[in-house]
């Protein structure tokens, strides 16, 4: 249990000592350091016994996830270090607003671990708000006109959703209370698990409606996604990539926690549908709002919208097979989209625009950077030998035998957001080099010396989870894949 | 439970959803105003007997929170923006009084058929405050959605939160109460920081919400 | 022994075809004079052609390559092997079971190419049309005459023309209506593949309406000489294969004599007499068609066979 | 099977050399000449295989998914596409090997722009991987490794595609491929997923073990004639073939449309035949159709072509017609339980799959070598080549006449077999399959009198005739490697067309696994130079005896003509109609379009909606008149419009999406909210 009061803890102090620290080169320094601390805490976890105590829950459905989230934390505070460099070089950021950065960076990570581990409804409710929270300010960071707008927007949609999302805990204890008594118990994880079979199902179920909402929003399920996309594309990029690879992990963990219970009640609806619907969505949506996409982190936001929808979609299907290729596209998605936001930013700091019909041959002009991004988006994409094959040929194939009129969707879907990325990596890694006024690198005002060791970190990853899963990963997979029914 | 307790709570509920009723009935900012202090004042009461009768003190922090903030500080916080920004005073409606009410009485209905099943085991308290809080929490929404105004939006978003402390309090023995609605009260306090930020910075003229996103992402 | 024999006939046969070849040709020109009332040449003159021709000396184009030079001989050996496994007069020929009527349909198939690609070797616009529109015949008039190789062997049971020689000549097949089908379907695309009114004139220098000869226009001295000949070649071969599948009575079969044998060489001769004598008639009774309607022509000549093949499914119940 | 892994782990490990060393002049060398060496091991195995029997080579490796693991296994089936794939793969190295040189003097290695053969991207760390993905799919024995190893393929030759992709049609074309490649692999996924059923049962023995119900039995065959047939080049899937095959540089063209259309067939096969067990009659009546109409299709499209690359991608879709329509054959005749007309069908397509990655190698070779030399691959600019490069019209003479059908080349042999086969229908007692057979065998009959009419065409105005451009008539024979490169297939397509019965003999392991009989069974006596398979109608033939009795006339005619003719020759100008002199463009001689006109007129009009436009000078006007040709292929308005377009609209309408107030988005949210509210209070009741 101590080793989680670590992880949790690191981030915390990290966010104090930050908050005071000048100087942006040793804060992003710092910053590294308490992420990796993090990081090494959160690999101890590995080593234990998975435990349960009234404030914190390791099992294994959130150890992975626990890791995960520290592993991008470190990676990208790593990018992060570099793209701030550039910002303050070409004068978009300063000092203060870094120190402020750096300080909500480190916050945003603890409310997110402490989301993760908590064995509580409410702390972890607590947690996402100050995700939400923190998340709103970074993504403010430019006070561009279009920042300020992407922030509003992400944090009344976010507000609302989070507020519906309260409802539905407060609901969940008042299903709970009855048959556990009040108090702590009746919204704790572990004890909830052991008796949520008597819980008489209709206040389970409206509660889960509001949690599906509340989180869901959070996810950026269709038709609650608005905010994403903005917030993705006005940000700094560090913050798009742990947006993008993080906290929507950590609200479809909330969401499925819940999904959890009502598996083991066995006499509530089936949540199956309502996902599947919400799923299918998505992906269908997402994938059409791809085409028409100027801005490229915008555009990876969409396909994050993509993707949470297939994940979506697999809890929905539910059965061991799709389960265990909804966990297994989390951790891919994650670490793939948060790599393509690295190599983006960079991209985007090298060309000086966001708008991808600026940027162009990014293989001629910068070739270790292009082809990192063209095999971001080829492992985004579904295509192998990267993870996202592995989970999407699962849930593909399992659909199919078991729903075929499900499948059909969820392929037109796949194939429609497999078009629009195709049509855009094409054009961003290949053709004539483009960027500047289609000058390439001589106007580039000022050098770009970022560092492309975390993206092809997680490339590597992805690589290699595409041909061999460690077995404690597949063990855990397959024990949650029971779980949540 | 006694039978006062039960109908002294069941009458504060139903206070607390007329008012909610009264919310979407208005037609100018003050009074909009004032029928949310009126709101935060019923909900303030029933947290306050709630804590009596069940004998939960934590839930006095809940109430006196309530009283300071809803319907003291906020409102008062309100009406000097108002004042300042020289916002019109009249509300626009997205939805027209008449056909917002009936929405609003659908509501309602939808969450009583929703808590019809609810018998099996729990008390009459749960149901009827099951009910009541969760026709709060859906009429605060629709206040938001169907009114321009952000004044009148930020008002609907708080009782939405009026309607998640119902049936916070309305529970026996939920903990954690006290921190989530402090927790809750600092995403309130962004927005209002946020509307004064946002003038101050003079980047929009007016609080009306499809002056602010006239930058909508990708318009170019 | 039979192989010995077997040989024998081979080789016969071989030098029979080569030397009937222009005796067709004078035969069918001199009936076809007469018909419209000209006395006409000899029927030898076409041996005096080739002759005179082969002591011309050679004119080449400039820009003609070895290909141009060597597809003479490249299509005569081809015509002429493909002559020569057409049974004639015997069905105990070496070559039979080396090559069926498949195979020799490809080897028609094989002259055509090359000659089409030497037509196009010079470089000049005469050479490309008649290119051109020789393998737009020939693309129709090949799956027809696989079309009709199709109705016959799936009677016989074999593509093999020995056998289907044999086949017919037992007298088990009958009268058929598919055969009939076939057979008209066999002589639409006998005339087309060698370049007889109504599809081509075998006599003309127009340019519009060429086809054969604009293809083989520049060619002179021995080189013509040989194409000549693989024409002639090539119409004796389509009558000896009418004959030889829809009528091939007469024709000496395993185990008979050497008589039998010789017997076969007379009315080998007696049939290419008159069949010579009804392409004459037929040229003279009717009308060169426009290019363009030769697509129409032949592709009622691959349907025919077509319908062939399927009315032998429901006569045949096969 | 531990060499043939070792062999693919070297491919990568090549793969990875030319990452690293891709700037070194020595790079080249190390690619081709390592992609060569593990080709030919793999090869050789594959042969041996074949040759010697024995039992399947087989392998677990401990990746892939984790509950199944990566299974490998090498049949008698897999070794026969090993060994064409893999003599693909050593030929395509060969002459890749010359061909990067060539450009690499060319260009200078700098980023120089002539039409059709510049190369930005990488081509080096890319083609081991295309190896090896193609490999790797032969090998697969579940569903998890097979679908990895397509899609693993597709992605390489994909970005080999897109190594030229500063050339303004790639990456249209690229785009198109990787879509229909995905849509392919989804379609595969699918039938996958009902032959695993829900339990997830990947491994092809497992699936063997349960043979799918009717109704989902059916499923699995339109899935993999869509799945498989996209890459294959079925029509009306074949859109994206005829412009991304050209795409690539020569040898990796050569390789997509050798080889790896080859693969598709592989998966074809092994799952029609193979994995879903007893075959139902109306199976093989569909493929069979596809077939028909994709070979006639197929040269029609390829008669049309001015590029020469994109006419040679139109034949191979003829080609996989024609090679479907043996599989389609094989399978009515399985399920009409004659399994040794079964084996004769399918020893015919396993043939035609041999013969066409031989001749289409050849032929693409031979249109990078026309690329390398004259920087065109436009009809309309070439002529006269085979003055200018002697050694490459021969070879590609060679090639043009095989893949025409013309004995005694192997292209006629494939052929034969496949008529042979096809007039094995009266042996079949559903009516509507015997009238079927007939059609299709007219068809058949059809693309292959249309496909020599489409090699004489490429052939006389590409080589023949006199050079349509400056560059053309300037042009140099290539390099010593590129002709070898070619050499080898030109060889190979001679003997196996002379002897054929060898090859078909290290088929019949393949042929008892899939039909349990092969195509000789009862016949006695079979000599090794002979062809006379087994079937209730046919012949036999002997390509051995056909050449050498053409030698031996051949001789006897020249020896006689020129003992009685007369020798002399004079070399003299041809009539041109009055335009003689040495300027191409005054030339008067046929074009591309002009030859394609009446099988144009007579074909084309209705189909393809083909019109020509002829810019007629005025008299008295000098300027040469024009004909040009306008042209739709029908499945492009089928096949990529319509979805197109619908994705297009879609995108259109859902993008006010992005486009509203947060007021709008919050009432979407609310709404969904009471619907979702709605439904449990729905439900509940």
């Amino acid at each position: 249990m101590s080793a989680v009061a670590v992880i949790v803890a690191t981030p915390l102090i990290g966010a104090a000592v930050l908050a005071l620290v000048p100087g942006h080169r040793l804060g992003a320094r710092l910053n590294i350091g308490f992420s990796t601390v993090t990081l090494l805490a959160s690999l101890v976890l590995f080593g234990l016994e998975p435990s349960s105590g009234a404030l914190f829950v390791v099992d294994a459905f959130n150890i992975y996830l626990i890791a995960l989230t520290a592993f991008v934390g470190l990676t990208t505070s790593v990018f992060s270090a570099s793209y701030i460099a550039h910002e303050i070089a070409v004068g978009k950021l300063d000092e203060r607003k870094l120190r402020f950065y750096h300080a909500m960076y480190q916050a945003f990570m603890f409310t997110m671990l402490l989301a993760l581990s908590a064995n509580n409804l409410g702390v972890m409710w607590v947690a996402v708000e100050g995700a939400t929270l923190t998340t709103v300010l970074m993504v403010s960071l430019y006070r561009t006109a279009a920042s300020i707008e992407a922030a509003w927007k992400y944090f009344i949609l976010c507000g609302v959703g989070i507020a519906l999302a309260l409802f539905g805990t407060i609901l969940m204890y008042m299903a709970a209370q009855p048959v556990m008594g009040p108090g702590m118990a009746a919204m704790t994880w572990t004890e909830l698990m052991d008796h949520v079979a008597k819980i008489s199902p209709a206040i389970l179920n409206l509660a889960f409606v509001f949690l599906l909402i509340g989180y869901g929003t959070k996810v950026g399920l269709a038709p609650l996604h608005a905010w994403l996309p903005d917030a993705h594309a006005e940000g700094p990029t560090p913050i798009s990539a742990v947006l993008s690879g993080l906290l929507l992990n950590v609200a479809l963990y909330a969401v499925l926690r819940f999904k959890m219970l009502l598996a083991a009640n066995g006499q509530a609806i089936a949540p199956g549908p309502l996902m599947i619907a919400m799923g299918l969505a998505s992906l269908l949506l997402a994938g059409l709002m791809l085409y028409r996409r100027r801005d490229v982190k915008r555009f990876f936001a969409y396909s994050s919208i993509e993707h949470m929808g297939i994940i979506t979609f697999a809890f929905g299907m539910g059965g061991p097979l799709a389960n265990f290729a909804g966990l297994l596209h989390m951790a891919m998605h994650s670490l793939t989209k948060s790599a393509i936001f690295y190599a983006v930013g960079h991209a985007v700091q090298v060309t000086g625009t966001q708008r991808m019909d600026r940027i162009s041959g990014l293989t001629v002009s910068h070739p270790a950077l292009g082809w990192g991004l063209l095999a971001g988006v080829v492992a985004i994409a579904g295509l192998p030998p990267f993870g996202v094959f592995m989970s999407e040929f699962l849930l593909v194939t399992s659909t199919f035998a078991r729903e075929p009129l499900l499948a059909l969707p969820l392929v037109v879907g796949i194939l429609v957001a497999f078009g629009a990325l195709v049509l855009r990596v094409q054009q961003l890694c290949f053709g004539a080099p483009g960027g500047v006024e289609g000058g390439g690198a001589s106007v580039e005002p000022v050098p770009v010396q970022g560092t492309l060791v975390p993206l092809y970190a997680h490339l590597a990853l992805v690589l290699v989870a595409g041909v061999w899963l460690p077995g404690p990963l597949v063990a855990w997979f397959q024990t949650v894949a029971a779980l949540l029914g | 439970m006694s039978d006062l307790g039960y109908d002294a709570a069941h009458m504060l509920g139903a206070v607390v959803l007329l008012m909610s009723f009264a919310l979407l009935y208005q037609r100018r900012l003050f009074s909009l105003l004032n029928v949310f202090t009126m709101q935060a004042l019923a909900l303030t009461a029933t947290a306050a007997w709630q804590a009596y009768s069940h004998g939960e003190p934590h839930l006095y922090i809940t109430a006196l929170l309530t009283l300071v903030l809803k319907a003291i500080l906020i409102p008062v916080a309100l009406h000097r923006i108002v004042v300042k920004m020289k916002i019109h005073r009249t509300i626009e409606p997205a939805l027209g009084i008449g056909l917002t009410m009936v929405a609003g009485v659908s509501l309602v209905t939808l969450s009583i058929l929703l808590v019809l099943p609810v018998t099996a085991d729990a008390t009459a308290l749960t149901r009827e405050n099951l009910a009541l809080s969760l026709s709060v929490v859906l009429l605060g929404l629709l206040m938001m959605i169907s009114r321009r105004n952000a004044v009148s939006q930020v008002v609907g978003f708080m009782s939405i939160e009026n309607g998640l402390i119902l049936a916070a309090v309305g529970v026996a023995g939920m903990p954690l109460v006290v921190e989530m609605s402090v927790a809750f009260s600092v995403m309130v306090a962004f927005i209002i920081f946020g509307i004064f930020l946002f003038h101050i910075r003079e980047r929009f003229d007016t609080l009306d919400m499809q002056k602010i996103e006239s930058f909508r992402g990708e318009s170019d | 022994m039979t192989l010995l024999l077997a040989t024998l006939h081979q080789i016969l046969q071989m030098l029979l075809v080569l030397t009937l070849a222009p005796l067709l040709t004078g035969w069918v020109r001199l009936v076809k004079a007469r018909l419209v009332g000209r006395r006409g040449p000899s029927v030898l003159q076409p041996y005096r052609d080739l002759l005179r021709l082969l002591r011309k000396e050679v004119v080449l184009a400039r820009n003609a390559s070895w290909l141009f030079r060597s597809v003479p001989y490249m299509m005569f050996t081809a015509i002429w092997l493909a002559a020569g496994l057409v049974p004639v007069f015997t069905t105990q020929l070496a070559l039979a079971p080396t090559a069926d009527l498949i195979a020799l349909i490809a080897l028609l198939g094989s002259a055509r190419f090359f000659l089409a690609l030497a037509g196009m070797d010079t470089g000049t616009s005469f050479g490309g049309i008649g290119s051109s529109r020789e393998m737009m015949i020939a693309a129709l008039a090949e799956p027809a005459m696989l079309m009709i190789v199709f109705s016959v062997a799936i009677l016989v049971r074999s593509t093999s023309l020995a056998e289907i020689a044999d086949f017919m000549m037992s007298g088990a097949v009958g009268l058929r209506i598919s055969l009939a089908l076939a057979l008209i379907a066999l002589v639409m695309v006998a005339i087309a593949e060698n370049a007889r009114i109504p599809i081509d004139n075998p006599a003309t220098h127009l340019e519009l309406t060429m086809v054969h000869e604009a293809m083989v226009l520049e060619y002179s001295g021995r080189h013509l000489a040989l194409v000549e000949a693989a024409s002639m070649l090539k119409l004796l071969l389509y009558m000896a294969l009418i004959a030889c599948v829809f009528a091939p009575w007469g024709m000496a079969t395993a185990g008979s004599g050497v008589a039998a044998a010789l017997g076969g060489m007379v009315v080998f001769v007696a049939k290419l007499a008159v069949g010579g004598t009804l392409l004459a008639l037929f040229e003279t009774s009717i009308a060169k068609m426009r290019v363009f309607r030769v697509g129409e022509f032949l592709g009622g000549a691959l349907l025919l066979s077509l319908l062939g093949a399927i009315f032998l499914y429901v006569s045949r119940g096969v | 099977m531990g060499l043939v892994v070792s062999a693919i782990a070297f491919l990568f490990a090549v793969a990875v050399a030319g990452a690293v060393a891709r700037r070194l002049p020595q790079a080249p060398t190390v690619v081709y000449g390592g992609t060569a060496g593990a080709c030919a091991l793999i090869a050789l195995w594959a042969a041996v295989r074949l040759a010697g029997g024995g039992p399947d080579a087989a392998l677990v490796l401990p990746v892939g998914l984790p509950w199944i693991q990566a299974h490998l296994r090498a049949d008698a089936l897999s070794a026969v596409f090993l060994m064409v794939v893999n003599i693909g793969g050593i030929t395509a190295s060969l002459f890749g090997w010359g061909y990067e040189r060539a450009h690499h003097d060319r260009h200078g290695g700098s980023h120089g722009g002539s039409h059709g053969g510049t190369q930005d991207g990488p081509v080096l760390p890319l083609y081991p991987l295309f190896l090896a993905g193609m490999n790797m799919v032969l090998i697969a024995a579940d569903a998890f490794t097979f679908l990895l190893s397509w899609e693993f393929m597709s992605l390489a030759s994909w970005l080999l595609v897109l190594s030229t992709h500063r050339e303004p049609e790639t990456p249209k074309a690229a785009r198109l491929y990787i879509i229909m490649a995905s849509f392919g692999t989804a379609c595969l996924l699918l039938a996958f997923g009902v032959l695993a059923t829900a339990h997830g049962d990947y491994s092809f023995a497992a699936i063997r073990a349960h043979a799918p119900a009717a109704g989902a039995a059916a499923l699995v065959v339109v899935l993999i004639l869509l799945g498989a047939g996209s890459k294959a080049g079925l029509v009306p899937l074949h859109v994206w073939l005829p412009l991304a095959h050209p795409a690539a540089p020569s040898h990796v063209s050569a390789l997509m449309s050798g080889v790896m259309t080859k693969v598709a067939v592989y998966a074809m096969i092994r799952v029609l035949f193979d994995l879903l067990g007893e075959p139902e009659w109306w199976w093989g009546g569909v493929t069979m159709g596809f077939g028909a109409l994709t070979a006639v299709m197929g040269v029609l499209y390829a008669l049309m072509q001015d590029d020469v690359k994109r006419l040679l991608a139109y034949s191979t879709v003829e080609n996989i017609g024609a090679i479907v329509i043996a599989l389609g054959l094989a399978l009515v005749f399985k399920a009409a339980h004659t399994p040794v007309i079964a084996a004769l069908a399918l020893a015919a397509a396993l043939l035609h799959v041999v013969n066409h990655s031989l001749f289409k190698s050849l032929l693409f070779f031979a249109a990078g070598a026309m690329l390398t030399a004259t920087g065109s691959r436009d009809l309309n600019r070439l002529g006269g080549l085979i003055h200018r490069m002697p050694t490459t019209a021969v070879l590609a003479l060679i090639g043009a006449a095989a893949i025409s059908a013309l004995p005694p080349l192997n292209g006629f042999v494939g052929e034969w077999l496949l008529f042979q086969a096809i007039l094995n229908a009266p042996a079949l007692s559903a009516w509507s399959l015997k009238i079927e057979i007939a059609v299709v065998g007219a068809a058949l009959a059809l693309a292959t009198a249309l496909a020599g009419a489409c090699f004489v065409r490429l052939y006389g105005i590409a080589f023949l005739g006199r050079p349509r451009s400056r560059a053309a008539g300037e042009a140099v024979e290539v390099g010593r490697a590129m002709r070898l490169g070619m050499a080898v297939p030109a060889v190979l397509c001679v003997v196996l067309g002379v002897l054929p019965t060898p090859l078909i003999r290290l088929f019949e392991p393949a042929l008892r696994l899939l039909v349990e009989a092969g195509p000789f069974d009862g016949r006695a006596y079979q000599p090794w130079f002979w062809l006379a398979p087994t079937s209730a109608i046919g012949n036999s033939y002997n390509g051995l005896i056909m050449l050498v009795v053409i030698a031996l006339l051949s001789v006897v005619l020249v020896l006689g003509i020129h003992r009685k003719a007369s020798d002399r020759v004079r070399w003299s100008i041809p009539w041109g109609c009055g335009f003689d002199g040495p300027d191409p463009a005054a030339v008067t001689q046929y074009t591309a379009s002009s030859f394609g006109q009446p099988i144009r007129r007579a074909f084309g009009s209705t189909v393809f909606r083909a019109r020509d436009h002829v810019d007629m000078p005025a008299p008295g006007d000098t300027r040469p008149a024009r004909l040009s040709v306008t042209w739709t292929d029908p499945a492009w308005v089928v096949v990529v419009e319509p979805p197109a377009r619908a994705v297009g609209w879609l995108a259109e309408k859902a993008n006010r999406l992005q486009f509203m107030t947060i007021r709008r988005y919050l009432t979407l949210m609310f709404l969904a909210l009471v619907v979702l509210l709605v439904m449990v209070a729905v439900t509940q009741r």
